[in-house]
């Protein structure tokens, strides 16, 4: 037996004062600790080639499974934060100092309920911040209830009849809201999450990305036959007869360069403090 | 030369880096850990390439891919 | 700690300013450098002054989408080392409940200003206190909150910074209980020489020669040190449960009890050096007018009328803090008296604690409660006089 | 003025009559240029034009408590809504400056000294209707010179007005006091 140990435990907190942090909480086969995993893969990268401060990376989430994601386990600084108000604390953060890196982990009911309204207006007013969305199609946490992104007819604790509501298209809306950078890959496909995420943190602005994820306890299904399904209902963004047919498409569905908040607030702050301001 | 290393403290048998390996290098062990867990193992780890996919996939940080010359030690624990 | 110079800092003289604008350029003095709001009336004028103002100060000021997210701002702001207030009314307040409950649990030094008006729903534009009872209750589980009640243009500048100072001295979020009248009267305003301020800023764990890997972050202490975001602390915030290193696992009876217990006390235990309470015509006295706010205005020209022109032994008390109740200050200046009278402009809040800190001193304790607009001193002294005549 | 008496001014009318400013003008002369302690405050309707609108100054050379006006020495009510409001408050032989092309009737006139002022036709013959407020300060100067230096009150004009209508707002001042003067001042 070796002593190796995961090359991205270096960016998490496996012990503390009070006992080791370690394992994670989730579930076992939750592909929220994939999307973790495939983060630090992309911070870890970021730090080997950007020369960007390590201390200037912080992690921030809302309430449900994905946000626990930030629950004392990262050896960065973070916070665990209110459920949906994750964008306008990330927000606030930035104000003060527009050098951090934030990285936000979001559900989708985190985001797209009870967070929706900062969901919209976190990418039109473009901070530079990274979300990433784990998107499970459900309430994990409370008991797999039914979520903005539960397919039609599906049946859950809340909607036992099935439900009778069309989801979200979450991609669809953040390109709408208008944030510059804007993907979706799903658990299943690690190597283009690592890069997309990548990509996402170096881009200049609000960059959302989708990932689809799996929950087994709450689907009722072995983590391994809901990894296969991800692979099996999608297909690249190209594909345009297979998303006729209803197959979800993934890949980068933007990439703008346009101005963020913080710079055109700049201009105002100069203008203020010139010489010629009163 | 690639090693499997598992950490049985972490791993909670999703059996998703099974599912990943292209090469079938590890196999599940069939048995059943103290906490309900059905842990992998290595089936024949000379077919590993190193690709690292199931170190990538795991959701519990509880693989290691270690090749001969690999210098990877165990993470610094917090005091 | 001295103010750091600037020429876009209010400069030391005699202004003429509105409430609104004293209390933000009073912010802005104490360190102030992140504005969040909402608009809403009677509270919008702050959020105009700011976001004039603090591009002058190289602070940035944003209208969010709601007053939640824009409590939910000052949380961000404040973990990443800058001070951040909001200012609201009473609709916004009640939104904003979630940011307190949550801001005392992760003991996030921010300020919010509830220029109240009338409730409950959208109730009027107009003046009120009805909050008061909300600002200590509102959020929901057990946690100490500190609330000031400012009664002048002069009160809105200096206890805004009194406000900063107090949430960066007990690392918790501080609320300023003000009301239209305040918000929206002109009134001289003396803006001293920076040097005669005092700004208080948050303890942080370099400050205390803690090292990174040995920082508790609820630990410490009676207060804990607060690291700041990008400073190599790996700080969590967590809100959940949590052991002083923010453990939340592992979850027990007993680390519950004092975790939130010592958040509580370190308020409860400070009242003292927290609360003030304005004090006149005690001595002696037979019968007593306890208000608070603008209504103290009213309250302390219908006492003195009623002792000029009736000839009645009537003190008052103004209280400048309402939470944390200041009821052992109460009982120390308050001899037993006949009636105690309490105006405020709701139906009778404050009077409750009042009366529980002073039912040994006086068993006939009457409210004079207003609704939307502040009493008119005649209004007092007719209710006063009604009693004792 | 003796210590800890007030003087109340009260101006009253529609939104987007200036009353706003003028209290603001009359608290600055008073509390900036003149050293004397004074309150305004304000209220109006919902409707930022067009909405009741009234507008108070509270002067006195000691402390103020009560913020609002009690009994006032001056209305000044532009409209026949704000004078029919506002006048049980007037005290007895105060004085009552209105325009008489926007307020017919006053009950009980005889118990106050009512000045006449046609503010409105004064200010469209210095720069249009929007000068309206600043006709009827100049005119309530004249009626209360004892009190405040036209100094205070035109360094008070020049703090609160946009800098490019300095000079309209000053001639509408001094047309407002110049009509008293000629009028009604032997």
């Amino acid at each position: 037996m070796s002593t190796s140990a995961h090359p991205m435990l270096k960016y998490l907190k496996t012990q503390a004062p009070t006992g080791p942090r370690l394992p994670l909480i989730l579930c076992p086969g939750c592909g929220a600790g994939q999307v973790l995993n495939y983060t630090l893969h992309a911070v870890d990268r970021i730090l080997e080639e950007d020369n960007w401060p390590k201390e200037h990376f912080v992690f921030i989430s809302g309430v449900g499974c994905s946000s626990r994601l930030t629950s004392h386990y990262l050896q960065f600084d973070s916070g665990w934060t209110l459920h949906g108000r994750s964008l306008a604390i990330a927000t606030g953060a930035l104000l003060a100092n527009p050098r951090l890196k934030i990285i936000v982990f979001t559900g989708d009911g985190d985001a797209a309920a009870i967070g929706g309204n900062h969901f919209i207006h976190a990418c039109r007013r473009n901070l530079n911040m990274t979300i990433i969305c784990i998107n499970n199609g459900l309430y994990g946490m409370t008991g797999g209830q039914v979520a903005p992104t539960t397919e039609l007819g599906e049946t859950t604790p809340t909607t036992p009849h099935g439900n009778v509501e069309d989801p979200f298209d979450l991609c669809r809306l953040a390109e709408t809201a208008g944030a510059p950078y804007v993907a979706r890959w799903t658990t299943a496909h690690p190597r283009q999450a690592i890069k997309t995420i990548t990509k996402g943190i170096r881009k200049n602005g609000t960059a959302f990305i989708e990932i689809l994820s799996q929950c087994p306890v709450h689907k009722k299904t072995a983590p391994v036959e809901l990894f296969r399904r991800l692979r099996e209902i999608t297909v690249s963004k190209k594909d345009t007869d297979a998303i006729a047919a209803g197959k979800i498409p993934l890949g980068e569905f933007c990439n703008l360069d346009k101005s963020d908040w913080i710079a055109r607030y700049q201009q105002i702050i100069e203008n203020a403090r010139s010489p010629e301001a009163d | 030369m690639y090693t499997f290393c598992l950490n049985p403290s972490y791993c909670k048998g999703c059996g998703i880096c099974i599912e990943v390996c292209p090469k079938s290098a590890i196999k599940s062990s069939g048995r059943i850990d103290a906490k309900g867990h059905e842990l992998p193992e290595e089936q024949d780890m000379t077919r590993c390439t190193g690709c690292k996919l199931c170190e990538i996939v795991c959701p519990d940080f509880a693989i290691a891919i270690a090749s001969e010359e690999s210098t990877e030690e165990v993470p610094n624990e917090e005091k | 700690m001295p103010i750091s110079g600037s020429k876009h800092l209010i400069q030391p003289g005699n202004y003429y300013l509105q409430g609104a604008q004293a209390c933000a350029e009073g912010a802005m003095l104490a360190g102030c450098r992140v504005y969040a709001g909402y608009p809403i009336t009677p509270a919008t004028e702050i959020m105009e002054h700011f976001a004039r103002r603090l591009p002058q100060l190289d602070g940035r000021a944003i209208q969010m989408e709601d007053e939640i997210a824009s409590a939910s701002v000052l949380l961000g702001a404040s973990w990443a080392g800058t001070k951040a207030m909001t200012a609201t009314s009473s609709p916004g307040f009640s939104l904003m409940q979630e940011v307190i409950s949550f801001a005392i649990m992760t003991e996030t030094p921010l300020v919010i200003v509830d220029v109240q008006r009338p409730g409950p729903g959208q109730g009027y534009i107009t003046t009120s206190q009805e909050d008061v009872m909300q600002a200590r209750w509102g959020h929901h589980g057990e946690g100490s909150i500190i609330a000031l009640s400012p009664a002048s243009v002069q009160d809105m500048f200096d206890l805004t910074i009194e406000a900063f100072n107090l949430a960066e001295r007990w690392r918790t979020p501080v609320l300023i209980m003000a009301e239209e009248t305040v918000a929206h009267m002109r009134e001289p305003l003396v803006i001293p020489p920076h040097a005669e301020i005092t700004v208080v800023d948050r303890v942080k764990p370099q400050d205390q020669g803690i090292a990174p890997q040995d920082y508790l972050p609820y630990g410490h202490g009676e207060v804990p040190p607060m690291a700041i975001w990008g400073e190599g602390y790996n700080i969590n915030h967590v809100s959940l449960v949590h052991y002083e290193d923010g453990t939340v696992t592992r979850y027990n009876a007993r680390t519950h009890f004092e975790n939130v217990s010592r958040i509580h006390q370190k308020i409860e235990n400070h009242i003292d050096e927290i609360t003030k309470v304005d004090a006149r015509f005690i001595d002696d006295c037979r019968h007593l007018l306890i208000c608070y706010g603008s209504v103290s205005r009213t309250g302390v020209e219908a006492v003195l009328e009623a002792r000029e022109r009736y000839g009645l032994n009537i003190g008052f008390i103004r209280l400048k803090t309402l939470w944390p109740f200041a009821e052992a200050r109460l009982r120390a200046l308050v001899p037993e008296v006949e009636t105690i009278f309490v105006p405020e402009m709701n139906l009778g809040m404050m009077i409750h604690p009042i009366t529980e800190a002073l039912r040994d001193r006086c068993s006939n304790i009457i409210s004079i409660p207003s609704l939307g607009c502040l009493h008119t001193p005649d209004q007092i002294l007719a209710r006063i006089r009604e009693e004792l005549t | 003025m003796p210590v800890n008496d007030r003087y109340e001014i009260r101006i009253a009318g529609f939104g987007g009559q200036g009353v706003v400013t003028i209290g603001k003008i009359l608290g600055t002369a008073f509390s900036v240029f003149a050293g004397i302690n004074s309150v305004n405050t304000q209220s109006y309707g919902p409707e930022s034009r067009g909405g009741a609108c009234r507008s108070e100054v509270v002067v006195s050379q000691g402390e103020i408590n009560y913020p609002y006006v009690r009994h006032a020495d001056v209305l000044i009510a532009l409209s026949q809504v704000a004078l029919d409001t506002y006048l049980a408050d007037l005290k007895e032989s105060g004085i009552l400056m209105l325009d008489p092309g926007s307020v017919q009737t006053v009950t009980d006139a005889d118990h106050f000294r009512i000045i006449k002022v046609p503010v409105a036709a004064l200010a469209h013959e210095t720069g249009g209707l929007k000068f309206q407020n600043i006709v009827a300060l100049g005119a309530l100067h004249a009626v209360i010179a004892d009190l405040i230096s036209e100094d205070a009150l035109k360094d008070a004009i020049q703090a609160t007005v946009p800098p490019d209508t300095l000079a309209p707002n000053l001639a509408a001042f001094d047309k407002g006091k110049q009509y008293i003067n000629h009028h009604l001042k032997r």
